[in-house]
């Protein structure tokens, strides 16, 4: 079911950890499956992102996407990295089944929680960056039945 | 081949040689239709029910009460849609309980749509349901009784005979999922109590798409699929003749070796869960520790999740299970889980495996092994586990 | 062996050698539950929607409009039952013929009996509905149209592009019962304006116990057999994966070889009915001479009564069926016959024969030649026979 | 589905054909069905049945029990010959399936008609003979169902 860099990803990580003292740390939890998914930034004074790592409870797809959205945003700026999105996120995987779509919205919004959460600390503005909502997924995918 | 150790034969088993055997001249050569009534189709029909015959004998049932069906979904929904239907008259409430498989709980479902009224029973942290409760919930609309016999989760057996002295001491009919206990655990249908009870070829060494219900003569339900006159005209369909004489097969194969099988699957379960309990710390075995299906292991391990732990496994050529395989479409975590009371993370990582008559000690001690190494490597993955 | 020449091809057939051939390694080899999520039991999620793939080419439909089901009559009952509710809040009327196969006539009884009100068309002496009758039933609450695409006893192939094209043209549901006609007759669900379409594996040399519904995309009915997630949670119950695999091998056997097959059968099928026209007094053909499955033949014959014809017949190793197989266990006279206008008499004393690619001349000789002699010997006994 | 004797008597029916100038002729069908069985009997001054002859228009069994039947009353006297009961015909024919009982009926039922015909023709009472019906089975057969 999972393509050959998703497995890949799976079975070797990139960018397991933690990084102490991190410029920003987000956390965020899919209400739909209960999974957790966190991510460390180190970013320099350019708002260049030097460093990744993350740590991921989660199914298959969830650790892939955590790994390759490390890969897709380490040495990106700030601004770079907010085109980090799940669609990009999949294409870099060679896609997911569609039941697995959001768990890629997962990594999406844990970078996006680790950047606002560096925002703050550093009373920047990062353009496009909301809030992280804590529940990001509920009621959002479609019954397969209702079409 | 690749090292494979199946431990999913609570999803489907491997249909048996011999089965496969006994079906075989039932495709090309006694391919009649056993409605015919020239001799050569005709026979089929004497075939049909030799099964019939060979299935009831099993469960101390008459020929006649076997119906055969496509599966135990089917089995389900008939028991279910059917009687409700039959008995509307007298009422409209059924008793189920939370941790019925998919097939009855989303039945009732559709029955609530259409009027009917359905209290599901709480089980304890074992997955028993609770007696008092039960008789409790009786009311005199009250038309039918579905607890299932053993859950195909975490293995649990319900006292399924007292359910059902109370079930006719109520003068309410009583239907059982026998889906994963036929083939595992004696079952007579008379000293149980049990008017209907569903079965399905697949989980005891049968073909798949074919199952049964027995039907207690006198038990008024219509049919569900109508059409031709087949199985005295409760269940159209022209006969699945090699899929009847393939569960036929099976059901005898099933009762033959029972005993000898299943002492076996419960010295490796119990050697596994041993095992496990010892080495693998911060873990939990779901189920009842006696009254256990002979071949069920269900643990909740802590900080890890069961998608990724099935795929890893599966790397190392075991075959297992997180929840039920049929519910591996949905993303909610097992319902049975959380009937017994785990938290939505911990029922998340849970892990069953469900051995067979050919599982070895050596394949518990390789697949304990790699449960540790895999467990570890989760855990350290983990935002949640601080070690 | 004995002498066997099988003519009741519509009631069902061989499964094809290469047919077996196919399903048997998902027995024993790949029994892996689809819905599990390692590898070797996974990849028979992508056998199935291959099978599925080669019968939607057939039809000219999507791949997942396909949904399998245990047969003909469970398709014919999901079409019915899950539209009529799905669709209850449009209307409750729904519109068939008399000349339906009992999957859809006692389907529709139970629904009257659930509050919906059925019409059924009448058929002209040939069976056939009548365009301008159809046209004139449809109401403002009708839901659904159910036709059958071609009929089991007289062969009778109904004009189904145009009864599609009433349907649609005021906004109702096309059913029609295929389970005669797949494999048969070339069946685009397009260009025909076909909602929906049953048919049973076993009809055209594939295995009992499994057919198949189209669904067409956006048509809103629920599922009937209620549980797991399988097809698209439309029909629960662990796929029967040799089944599905035997069924997608014989759909493409049908297409592939369809055009010379159903040649050699209108053949020696028309050289059968200029014979017994020819050299057998007082019959009649029943159905229409070239609106017909190609390997159907049926007849009735005056002073002869149905089941002594068989049991004749039999004894001389013809197969051959009187009316529906379906139907025999009941005494009641064929209701096709009765509704193309036979007297009950004339409706008892038929005999249909349906065959196969493997049929020759050579056997319709020798089937002609004893009903010459058997028809001889029944009207001389018979009180009505006055010659 | 029939015994080896059913199927000897519908292969090699005993006693068909026609009286002329019978003692009694009788005609029933079997509304269920439409079959129709018509019996000769040759009666003789002492109410013994010399000759019986049927025709059937029927099932495997109505022949088989027409044929039985026949051979059954042959030789005996009128009154002998209403305990030819359908239960006797088919305990001669080491029985029938359960669908096919009615079609028993039927030969008990010819008998009688016919023993009717002879009676009313000689002004004779035979005890036990009702006068026949001509629909003998409509609604007596019990749907399986309703068990
Ligand atoms: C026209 C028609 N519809 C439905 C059916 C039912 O199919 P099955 O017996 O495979 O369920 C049949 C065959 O008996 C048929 O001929
Ligand atoms: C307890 C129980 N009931 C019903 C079913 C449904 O059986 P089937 O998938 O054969 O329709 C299953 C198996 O999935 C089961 O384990
Ligand atoms: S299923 Fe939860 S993240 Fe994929
Ligand atoms: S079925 Fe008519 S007499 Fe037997």
């Amino acid at each position: 079911m999972y393509t050959e860099k998703v497995m890949d990803h799976f079975e070797h990580p990139r960018n397991v950890g933690e990084i102490e003292n991190a410029s920003g740390v987000g956390t965020v939890g899919n209400a739909k499956c209960g999974d957790i998914m966190r991510i460390y930034l180190d970013i320099d004074e350019n708002q260049i992102i030097r460093d990744v790592k993350f740590k991921t409870f989660g199914c298959g797809a969830a650790v892939a996407t955590s790994s390759m959205a490390t890969e897709l945003v380490k040495g990106k700026s700030v601004q770079e990295a907010m085109e980090v999105t799940n669609k990009a996120v999949m294409e870099a995987l060679d896609g997911l089944p569609p039941v697995k779509v959001h768990c890629s919205l997962l990594a999406e919004e844990a970078i996006h929680a680790a950047l606002w959460d560096y925002a703050e600390k550093n009373g920047i503005k990062i353009e496009g960056l909301e809030k992280p909502k804590s529940d990001i997924h509920e009621g959002e995918e479609e019954e397969e039945e209702e079409y | 081949m690749e090292k494979r150790i199946y431990l999913d034969n609570a999803a489907t088993t491997k249909t048996a040689p011999e089965v496969v055997e006994a079906m075989l001249p039932y495709f090309t050569e006694h391919y009649g239709n056993p409605s015919s009534i020239y001799g050569f189709a005709a026979a089929n029909k004497e075939v049909i029910t030799g099964c019939r015959e060979k299935i009831a004998g099993i469960l101390g049932a008459k020929t006649e009460e076997i119906y055969f069906t496509a599966g135990g979904s089917e089995s389900d929904n008939w028991a279910l849609v059917a009687a409700a239907e039959a008995y509307a008259a007298k009422g409209k409430h059924i008793i189920t309980s939370r941790i019925e498989h998919h097939a009855i709980l989303h039945t009732c479902e559709y029955l609530e749509k259409r009027g009917y009224e359905v209290t599901y029973l709480d089980v304890d942290e074992a997955g028993f349901i609770d007696l008092e409760q039960l008789r409790a919930a009786i009311r005199e609309d009250t038309i039918l009784i579905s607890i299932m016999f053993a859950n195909n989760e975490i293995g649990t057996i319900q006292p399924v005979e007292q359910i059902g002295q109370i079930a006719h001491e109520h003068g309410v009919l009583f239907h059982t999922d026998g889906v994963q206990a036929f083939g595992q655990v004696p079952i007579c249908v008379d000293e149980m109590h049990i008017d209907m009870l569903s079965a399905s070829g697949h989980k005891f060494n049968g073909p798949k798409g074919i199952g049964f219900l027995y039907i207690r003569k006198g038990v008024k339900i219509r049919s569900f699929i109508h059409g031709g006159a087949q199985e005295r005209k409760r269940r159209a369909g022209t006969e699945n003749v090699p899929g009847i004489v393939g569960i036929g097969a099976a059901a005898e194969r099933a009762a033959r070796t029972m005993e000898e099988r299943t002492a076996r699957e419960r010295e490796v379960r119990d050697y596994m869960i041993s095992r496990i309990e010892k080495e693998i710390p911060y873990c939990r075995l779901n189920g009842d520790r006696t009254m256990r299906l002979p071949n069920n292991v269900n643990f909740s391990f802590r900080f890890v999740e069961g998608e990724s732990l099935l795929i890893r496994l599966d790397r190392k050529g075991i075959c297992a299970s997180s929840g039920s395989a049929c519910t591996s479409g949905s993303l909610d975590p097992s319902h049975v889980l959380l009937a017994i009371g785990l938290p939505h993370e911990i029922a998340h990582g849970s892990l069953r495996m469900t051995l067979s008559e050919e599982t070895t000690k050596e394949d518990a001690d390789y697949v304990v092994d790699a449960l540790k190494e895999i467990i570890q490597i989760q855990r350290e993955m983990s935002p949640l586990y601080e070690d």
